[in-house]
Protein backbone atom coordinates (compact mmCIF):
# COMPACT_ATOMS: atom_id res chain seq x y z
CA UNK A 1 0.00 0.00 0.00
CA UNK A 2 1.41 3.55 -0.98
CA UNK A 3 -0.71 6.40 -1.17
CA UNK A 4 -1.23 10.17 -1.13
CA UNK A 5 -4.34 10.60 0.71
CA UNK A 6 -6.64 13.71 1.44
CA UNK A 7 -8.42 12.08 4.26
CA UNK A 8 -7.14 11.01 7.52
CA UNK A 9 -5.19 7.64 7.68
CA UNK A 10 -6.62 4.89 9.05
CA UNK A 11 -3.50 3.41 10.31
CA UNK A 12 -5.26 -0.02 11.24
CA UNK A 13 -5.43 -0.42 8.04
CA UNK A 14 -1.77 0.87 7.19
CA UNK A 15 -0.53 -1.59 9.43
CA UNK A 16 -2.73 -4.76 8.32
CA UNK A 17 -1.26 -4.47 4.56
CA UNK A 18 2.61 -5.11 6.23
CA UNK A 19 0.84 -8.34 8.09
CA UNK A 20 2.20 -11.74 7.39
CA UNK A 21 2.48 -15.13 8.86
CA UNK A 22 6.38 -14.62 8.03
CA UNK A 23 6.83 -11.49 10.34
CA UNK A 24 7.81 -11.20 13.75
CA UNK A 25 7.92 -7.57 14.35
CA UNK A 26 6.32 -4.76 12.67
CA UNK A 27 7.41 -1.00 13.11
CA UNK A 28 5.07 1.73 12.33
CA UNK A 29 6.23 5.48 12.11
CA UNK A 30 3.69 8.33 12.39
CA UNK A 31 4.55 11.28 11.49
CA UNK A 32 1.52 14.04 13.56
CA UNK A 33 1.88 17.93 13.65
CA UNK A 34 3.44 18.99 16.35
CA UNK A 35 2.34 22.34 17.60
CA UNK A 36 5.50 23.87 18.65
CA UNK A 37 9.02 24.08 16.56
CA UNK A 38 11.64 25.98 17.53
CA UNK A 39 9.23 27.42 20.16
CA UNK A 40 6.63 28.72 17.34
CA UNK A 41 3.28 27.48 17.86
CA UNK A 42 1.79 26.19 14.72
CA UNK A 43 -1.86 26.76 14.29
CA UNK A 44 -2.01 24.27 11.47
CA UNK A 45 -0.40 22.69 7.94
CA UNK A 46 -1.31 22.62 4.22
CA UNK A 47 0.65 19.50 2.65
CA UNK A 48 0.95 19.89 -0.97
CA UNK A 49 2.09 17.49 -3.31
CA UNK A 50 2.99 16.35 -7.09
CA UNK A 51 0.63 13.69 -6.51
CA UNK A 52 1.58 11.34 -9.42
CA UNK A 53 5.26 11.40 -8.77
CA UNK A 54 5.04 11.19 -5.71
CA UNK A 55 2.90 7.85 -4.88
CA UNK A 56 5.99 6.81 -7.56
CA UNK A 57 8.35 8.01 -4.79
CA UNK A 58 7.08 6.14 -2.15
CA UNK A 59 6.64 2.97 -4.35
CA UNK A 60 10.43 2.98 -5.04
CA UNK A 61 11.10 3.73 -1.41
CA UNK A 62 8.89 0.73 -1.13
CA UNK A 63 11.26 -1.22 -3.99
CA UNK A 64 15.02 0.05 -2.29
CA UNK A 65 13.44 -1.38 1.02
CA UNK A 66 13.16 -4.97 -0.23
CA UNK A 67 16.00 -4.91 -2.24
CA UNK A 68 18.06 -4.47 0.94
CA UNK A 69 15.59 -6.85 3.22
CA UNK A 70 13.99 -9.21 0.74
CA UNK A 71 11.55 -10.54 3.41
CA UNK A 72 10.26 -6.91 4.69
CA UNK A 73 6.54 -5.64 3.94
CA UNK A 74 6.23 -2.06 3.49
CA UNK A 75 3.25 0.40 3.39
CA UNK A 76 3.48 4.43 3.22
CA UNK A 77 0.48 6.50 3.59
CA UNK A 78 0.87 10.19 3.28
CA UNK A 79 -2.18 12.42 3.87
CA UNK A 80 -1.95 15.98 2.28
CA UNK A 81 -4.41 19.04 2.41
CA UNK A 82 -4.92 20.80 5.55
CA UNK A 83 -3.83 19.20 9.34
CA UNK A 84 -4.29 20.44 12.78
CA UNK A 85 -1.81 19.94 15.56
CA UNK A 86 -1.67 15.64 16.36
CA UNK A 87 -3.21 15.24 13.22
CA UNK A 88 -1.42 11.86 11.18
CA UNK A 89 0.96 13.22 7.99
CA UNK A 90 2.25 9.88 7.45
CA UNK A 91 2.47 6.57 8.47
CA UNK A 92 4.84 3.88 7.67
CA UNK A 93 4.65 0.51 8.28
CA UNK A 94 7.40 -2.29 7.46
CA UNK A 95 6.98 -5.58 8.58
CA UNK A 96 10.06 -8.08 8.80
CA UNK A 97 10.91 -11.91 10.38
CA UNK A 98 13.14 -9.98 12.78
CA UNK A 99 12.77 -6.80 14.71
CA UNK A 100 16.75 -4.78 14.32
CA UNK A 101 15.66 -4.87 10.62
CA UNK A 102 11.77 -3.60 11.29
CA UNK A 103 13.70 -0.72 12.68
CA UNK A 104 16.24 0.25 10.66
CA UNK A 105 13.74 -0.23 7.27
CA UNK A 106 11.25 2.13 8.84
CA UNK A 107 13.64 4.85 9.57
CA UNK A 108 15.24 4.44 5.63
CA UNK A 109 11.79 5.20 4.76
CA UNK A 110 11.23 8.08 6.53
CA UNK A 111 14.60 9.76 5.90
CA UNK A 112 14.11 8.74 2.16
CA UNK A 113 10.76 10.58 2.00
CA UNK A 114 12.56 13.41 3.42
CA UNK A 115 15.02 13.65 0.71
CA UNK A 116 12.89 12.07 -2.58
CA UNK A 117 9.53 12.73 -2.28
CA UNK A 118 8.05 15.71 -3.87
CA UNK A 119 5.62 17.04 -1.30
CA UNK A 120 5.84 20.36 0.52
CA UNK A 121 4.41 21.65 3.68
CA UNK A 122 3.44 25.14 4.48
CA UNK A 123 3.40 26.18 8.34
CA UNK A 124 0.55 28.68 9.51
CA UNK A 125 1.37 30.64 12.78
CA UNK A 126 -1.16 33.05 14.08
CA UNK A 127 1.05 35.90 13.05
CA UNK A 128 2.34 34.68 9.47
CA UNK A 129 3.07 31.58 7.56
CA UNK A 130 6.07 29.70 5.78
CA UNK A 131 6.70 27.35 3.26
CA UNK A 132 9.17 24.81 4.79
CA UNK A 133 12.13 23.57 2.87
CA UNK A 134 12.68 27.17 1.81
CA UNK A 135 13.65 29.73 5.04
CA UNK A 136 14.16 32.60 2.88
CA UNK A 137 10.02 32.23 1.86
CA UNK A 138 8.85 33.33 5.58
CA UNK A 139 5.58 36.03 5.04
CA UNK A 140 4.87 37.39 8.27
CA UNK A 141 1.13 39.21 7.93
CA UNK A 142 2.77 42.37 10.37
CA UNK A 143 4.80 43.26 7.56
CA UNK A 144 2.44 43.35 5.18
CA UNK A 145 1.41 41.56 1.80
CA UNK A 146 4.33 39.41 0.58
CA UNK A 147 6.86 41.70 -1.07
CA UNK A 148 7.66 41.66 -4.83
CA UNK A 149 11.22 40.05 -3.99
CA UNK A 150 12.83 38.18 -6.63
CA UNK A 151 12.51 34.17 -5.66
CA UNK B 1 5.75 22.75 -26.57
CA UNK B 2 7.27 21.73 -22.68
CA UNK B 3 4.68 21.97 -20.05
CA UNK B 4 6.59 22.85 -16.40
CA UNK B 5 4.46 22.05 -13.71
CA UNK B 6 5.10 24.61 -10.31
CA UNK B 7 3.82 23.68 -6.83
CA UNK B 8 4.36 25.48 -3.35
CA UNK B 9 5.77 28.70 -3.20
CA UNK B 10 6.68 29.26 -6.59
CA UNK B 11 3.23 28.29 -7.17
CA UNK B 12 2.04 30.63 -5.29
CA UNK B 13 4.66 33.25 -6.22
CA UNK B 14 4.02 33.15 -10.12
CA UNK B 15 0.40 32.77 -9.27
CA UNK B 16 -0.27 29.81 -11.71
CA UNK B 17 0.33 26.09 -11.48
CA UNK B 18 2.10 25.80 -14.98
CA UNK B 19 4.45 27.36 -17.65
CA UNK B 20 4.21 26.63 -20.80
CA UNK B 21 7.23 26.60 -22.65
CA UNK B 22 7.24 26.71 -26.96
CA UNK B 23 10.39 24.51 -27.03
CA UNK B 24 11.06 21.31 -28.95
CA UNK B 25 14.31 20.56 -27.39
CA UNK B 26 16.35 21.75 -24.45
CA UNK B 27 18.87 20.53 -22.22
CA UNK B 28 17.68 20.97 -18.39
CA UNK B 29 20.50 23.60 -17.74
CA UNK B 30 18.75 25.75 -20.43
CA UNK B 31 15.66 25.03 -19.40
CA UNK B 32 16.94 26.46 -15.71
CA UNK B 33 18.60 29.63 -17.35
CA UNK B 34 15.71 30.34 -19.28
CA UNK B 35 13.78 30.14 -16.07
CA UNK B 36 15.70 32.25 -14.29
CA UNK B 37 15.60 35.13 -17.36
CA UNK B 38 12.07 35.33 -18.10
CA UNK B 39 10.32 34.10 -14.25
CA UNK B 40 12.73 35.65 -12.40
CA UNK B 41 13.34 32.23 -10.77
CA UNK B 42 16.68 33.30 -9.27
CA UNK B 43 16.88 30.36 -6.85
CA UNK B 44 16.05 27.94 -10.11
CA UNK B 45 19.50 26.62 -9.82
CA UNK B 46 18.45 25.04 -6.07
CA UNK B 47 15.00 23.52 -7.39
CA UNK B 48 15.22 19.83 -8.28
CA UNK B 49 13.83 19.52 -12.49
CA UNK B 50 11.63 16.03 -12.90
CA UNK B 51 11.09 15.19 -16.14
CA UNK B 52 8.38 12.96 -16.78
CA UNK B 53 8.25 12.18 -12.84
CA UNK B 54 11.83 11.28 -12.56
CA UNK B 55 14.26 13.58 -11.30
CA UNK B 56 16.68 14.74 -14.00
CA UNK B 57 20.52 15.70 -14.02
CA UNK B 58 21.35 19.19 -15.79
CA UNK B 59 22.56 17.41 -18.96
CA UNK B 60 19.47 15.42 -19.87
CA UNK B 61 17.36 16.88 -22.86
CA UNK B 62 13.58 18.07 -22.24
CA UNK B 63 11.76 17.27 -25.54
CA UNK B 64 8.53 18.78 -26.92
CA UNK B 65 5.72 16.61 -25.04
CA UNK B 66 8.00 16.12 -21.89
CA UNK B 67 6.29 16.86 -18.50
CA UNK B 68 8.38 18.47 -16.65
CA UNK B 69 8.28 19.74 -12.82
CA UNK B 70 10.21 22.09 -10.89
CA UNK B 71 10.72 20.54 -7.36
CA UNK B 72 11.79 22.93 -4.83
CA UNK B 73 13.95 21.36 -1.34
CA UNK B 74 10.71 19.10 -0.30
CA UNK B 75 9.12 19.02 2.84
CA UNK B 76 7.04 16.24 3.49
CA UNK B 77 6.64 13.15 6.28
CA UNK C 1 -0.38 2.43 29.66
CA UNK C 2 1.02 -0.44 31.07
CA UNK C 3 -0.79 -3.69 30.99
CA UNK C 4 -0.72 -7.54 30.74
CA UNK C 5 -3.70 -8.44 28.61
CA UNK C 6 -5.69 -12.07 27.74
CA UNK C 7 -7.26 -10.77 24.89
CA UNK C 8 -6.16 -8.94 21.96
CA UNK C 9 -4.05 -5.71 21.87
CA UNK C 10 -5.81 -3.40 20.40
CA UNK C 11 -3.28 -1.11 18.82
CA UNK C 12 -5.13 1.43 18.32
CA UNK C 13 -5.77 2.17 21.95
CA UNK C 14 -2.47 1.68 22.61
CA UNK C 15 -1.13 4.47 19.88
CA UNK C 16 -3.86 7.12 21.16
CA UNK C 17 -2.27 6.84 24.92
CA UNK C 18 0.52 8.68 23.66
CA UNK C 19 -0.96 11.04 21.27
CA UNK C 20 0.23 14.49 22.31
CA UNK C 21 0.14 17.99 21.09
CA UNK C 22 3.90 18.27 21.33
CA UNK C 23 4.62 14.88 19.59
CA UNK C 24 6.08 15.12 16.31
CA UNK C 25 6.77 11.26 16.05
CA UNK C 26 5.22 8.04 17.50
CA UNK C 27 6.82 5.09 16.84
CA UNK C 28 5.24 1.79 17.21
CA UNK C 29 6.95 -1.32 17.89
CA UNK C 30 3.89 -4.76 17.49
CA UNK C 31 6.18 -7.82 18.34
CA UNK C 32 4.15 -10.52 16.18
CA UNK C 33 4.45 -15.09 16.43
CA UNK C 34 6.24 -15.62 13.51
CA UNK C 35 5.37 -19.14 11.86
CA UNK C 36 9.38 -20.12 11.28
CA UNK C 37 12.09 -19.59 14.19
CA UNK C 38 15.21 -21.56 12.37
CA UNK C 39 13.25 -23.20 10.00
CA UNK C 40 11.29 -24.88 12.45
CA UNK C 41 7.23 -24.42 12.14
CA UNK C 42 5.77 -23.05 15.07
CA UNK C 43 1.87 -23.93 15.46
CA UNK C 44 0.76 -21.84 18.61
CA UNK C 45 2.05 -20.18 21.39
CA UNK C 46 1.36 -20.07 25.04
CA UNK C 47 2.85 -16.88 26.97
CA UNK C 48 2.75 -17.05 30.78
CA UNK C 49 3.54 -13.92 33.25
CA UNK C 50 4.50 -12.84 36.57
CA UNK C 51 1.71 -10.54 36.44
CA UNK C 52 1.74 -8.01 39.34
CA UNK C 53 6.16 -7.88 38.71
CA UNK C 54 5.41 -7.26 35.08
CA UNK C 55 3.23 -4.48 35.32
CA UNK C 56 5.43 -2.91 37.54
CA UNK C 57 8.25 -3.67 35.33
CA UNK C 58 6.85 -2.49 32.21
CA UNK C 59 6.28 1.02 34.40
CA UNK C 60 9.77 0.79 35.56
CA UNK C 61 10.51 0.87 31.53
CA UNK C 62 8.43 4.08 31.08
CA UNK C 63 9.99 5.55 33.54
CA UNK C 64 13.68 5.00 32.42
CA UNK C 65 12.48 6.24 28.80
CA UNK C 66 11.19 9.32 30.61
CA UNK C 67 13.95 9.51 32.83
CA UNK C 68 16.33 9.92 29.23
CA UNK C 69 13.52 11.69 27.14
CA UNK C 70 11.69 13.84 28.99
CA UNK C 71 8.65 14.89 26.57
CA UNK C 72 8.47 10.97 25.48
CA UNK C 73 4.99 9.03 26.19
CA UNK C 74 5.11 5.66 26.70
CA UNK C 75 2.54 2.57 26.14
CA UNK C 76 3.22 -0.74 26.45
CA UNK C 77 0.48 -3.93 26.83
CA UNK C 78 1.81 -7.63 26.72
CA UNK C 79 -0.48 -10.30 25.93
CA UNK C 80 -0.25 -13.47 27.18
CA UNK C 81 -2.28 -16.82 27.19
CA UNK C 82 -2.62 -19.25 23.82
CA UNK C 83 -1.43 -16.79 20.83
CA UNK C 84 -1.86 -18.02 17.06
CA UNK C 85 0.44 -17.49 14.23
CA UNK C 86 0.05 -12.77 12.94
CA UNK C 87 -0.99 -12.56 16.59
CA UNK C 88 0.15 -9.36 18.33
CA UNK C 89 2.34 -10.18 21.47
CA UNK C 90 3.76 -6.81 22.78
CA UNK C 91 2.60 -3.80 21.33
CA UNK C 92 4.88 -0.38 22.39
CA UNK C 93 4.18 2.94 21.43
CA UNK C 94 6.22 6.13 22.29
CA UNK C 95 5.73 9.33 21.20
CA UNK C 96 8.51 12.51 21.33
CA UNK C 97 8.74 16.04 19.80
CA UNK C 98 11.41 14.58 17.39
CA UNK C 99 11.54 11.00 15.61
CA UNK C 100 15.18 10.17 16.60
CA UNK C 101 14.41 9.50 20.08
CA UNK C 102 11.24 8.08 19.45
CA UNK C 103 12.98 5.17 17.73
CA UNK C 104 15.46 4.81 20.00
CA UNK C 105 12.97 4.74 22.97
CA UNK C 106 10.75 2.17 21.48
CA UNK C 107 13.82 0.41 20.66
CA UNK C 108 15.06 0.48 24.06
CA UNK C 109 11.74 -0.80 25.40
CA UNK C 110 12.19 -3.96 23.33
CA UNK C 111 15.52 -4.97 24.79
CA UNK C 112 14.61 -4.09 28.01
CA UNK C 113 11.33 -6.05 27.94
CA UNK C 114 13.25 -9.06 27.07
CA UNK C 115 16.07 -8.38 30.07
CA UNK C 116 13.46 -7.97 32.75
CA UNK C 117 10.05 -8.63 32.21
CA UNK C 118 9.07 -11.95 33.76
CA UNK C 119 7.06 -13.34 30.67
CA UNK C 120 7.97 -16.54 29.15
CA UNK C 121 7.28 -17.84 26.10
CA UNK C 122 6.48 -22.03 25.23
CA UNK C 123 6.46 -22.54 21.86
CA UNK C 124 4.13 -25.39 20.38
CA UNK C 125 5.29 -27.49 17.16
CA UNK C 126 3.91 -30.11 15.55
CA UNK C 127 5.94 -32.14 17.12
CA UNK C 128 7.02 -31.06 20.24
CA UNK C 129 7.16 -28.08 22.72
CA UNK C 130 9.90 -26.05 24.38
CA UNK C 131 10.24 -23.13 26.70
CA UNK C 132 12.05 -20.62 25.39
CA UNK C 133 15.25 -18.74 27.28
CA UNK C 134 15.75 -22.34 28.39
CA UNK C 135 17.08 -24.82 25.08
CA UNK C 136 17.61 -27.38 27.36
CA UNK C 137 13.91 -27.85 28.22
CA UNK C 138 12.81 -29.06 24.82
CA UNK C 139 10.21 -31.90 25.20
CA UNK C 140 9.78 -34.05 21.54
CA UNK C 141 6.44 -35.35 21.28
CA UNK C 142 8.29 -38.19 19.51
CA UNK C 143 10.59 -39.32 22.29
CA UNK C 144 8.05 -39.64 24.80
CA UNK C 145 7.01 -37.85 28.24
CA UNK C 146 9.44 -35.67 29.46
CA UNK C 147 11.97 -37.44 31.21
CA UNK C 148 12.98 -37.14 34.93
CA UNK C 149 16.02 -35.27 34.03
CA UNK C 150 17.22 -32.76 36.86
CA UNK C 151 16.86 -29.38 36.00
CA UNK D 1 7.29 -18.71 56.25
CA UNK D 2 8.06 -18.08 52.82
CA UNK D 3 6.59 -18.28 50.00
CA UNK D 4 8.50 -19.18 46.31
CA UNK D 5 6.62 -18.64 43.34
CA UNK D 6 7.05 -21.03 40.21
CA UNK D 7 6.69 -19.90 36.44
CA UNK D 8 7.07 -21.57 33.47
CA UNK D 9 8.97 -25.04 32.98
CA UNK D 10 9.70 -24.92 36.99
CA UNK D 11 5.87 -24.91 37.37
CA UNK D 12 5.29 -27.48 35.29
CA UNK D 13 8.52 -29.71 36.44
CA UNK D 14 7.36 -29.50 39.91
CA UNK D 15 3.33 -30.14 38.97
CA UNK D 16 3.23 -26.78 41.77
CA UNK D 17 2.61 -22.96 41.00
CA UNK D 18 5.09 -22.23 44.73
CA UNK D 19 6.94 -24.05 47.29
CA UNK D 20 6.51 -22.80 51.16
CA UNK D 21 9.62 -23.05 53.34
CA UNK D 22 9.43 -23.04 56.56
CA UNK D 23 11.89 -20.52 57.65
CA UNK D 24 12.19 -16.93 59.39
CA UNK D 25 15.01 -15.40 57.68
CA UNK D 26 17.78 -16.83 54.89
CA UNK D 27 19.60 -15.14 52.17
CA UNK D 28 19.20 -15.65 48.83
CA UNK D 29 22.24 -17.45 48.56
CA UNK D 30 20.81 -19.95 51.11
CA UNK D 31 17.59 -20.14 49.34
CA UNK D 32 19.29 -21.03 46.15
CA UNK D 33 21.08 -23.73 48.17
CA UNK D 34 18.27 -25.64 49.41
CA UNK D 35 16.16 -25.48 46.45
CA UNK D 36 18.86 -27.01 44.48
CA UNK D 37 19.23 -29.55 47.59
CA UNK D 38 15.62 -29.71 47.97
CA UNK D 39 14.10 -29.82 44.90
CA UNK D 40 16.96 -31.06 42.39
CA UNK D 41 16.92 -27.63 41.04
CA UNK D 42 20.58 -27.98 39.47
CA UNK D 43 20.01 -24.86 37.60
CA UNK D 44 18.60 -22.71 40.26
CA UNK D 45 21.97 -20.64 39.84
CA UNK D 46 20.56 -19.39 36.57
CA UNK D 47 17.44 -18.14 37.57
CA UNK D 48 16.92 -14.58 39.09
CA UNK D 49 15.28 -14.31 42.26
CA UNK D 50 12.53 -11.47 42.76
CA UNK D 51 11.92 -10.36 46.26
CA UNK D 52 8.67 -8.68 46.53
CA UNK D 53 8.50 -8.37 42.91
CA UNK D 54 11.37 -6.70 43.18
CA UNK D 55 15.09 -8.55 41.73
CA UNK D 56 17.27 -9.46 44.42
CA UNK D 57 21.01 -10.00 44.70
CA UNK D 58 22.56 -13.12 46.36
CA UNK D 59 23.57 -11.80 49.80
CA UNK D 60 19.83 -9.80 49.98
CA UNK D 61 17.93 -11.51 52.74
CA UNK D 62 14.55 -12.92 52.99
CA UNK D 63 11.96 -12.74 55.50
CA UNK D 64 9.15 -14.45 57.09
CA UNK D 65 6.14 -12.94 55.08
CA UNK D 66 8.16 -11.86 51.62
CA UNK D 67 6.53 -13.73 48.51
CA UNK D 68 9.66 -15.18 46.39
CA UNK D 69 9.34 -15.46 43.11
CA UNK D 70 11.85 -17.82 40.77
CA UNK D 71 12.41 -16.20 37.17
CA UNK D 72 13.55 -17.97 35.32
CA UNK D 73 15.76 -16.74 31.51
CA UNK D 74 12.61 -14.41 30.46
CA UNK D 75 11.55 -14.76 26.70
CA UNK D 76 8.72 -12.17 26.65
CA UNK D 77 8.37 -9.79 23.83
Amino acid sequence: MFAIVREPIHVGSVIEAVADRHAGAIVTFLGTVRELTNGKKTVYLQYEAYESMAQKKLEQIGQEIVARFPQAKVAIVHRIGRLDIADIAVAIAVSTPHRADAYEANRYAIERIKEIVPIWKKEYWEDGEMWIGNQKETVRYDHGAPKEEEI
Amino acid sequence: MIRVLLFAYIKERLGKEEIVLNEQQMTVRQLRERLEQEYHLQAASSFMIAINEEFATDDDIVCAGDVVALIPPVSGG
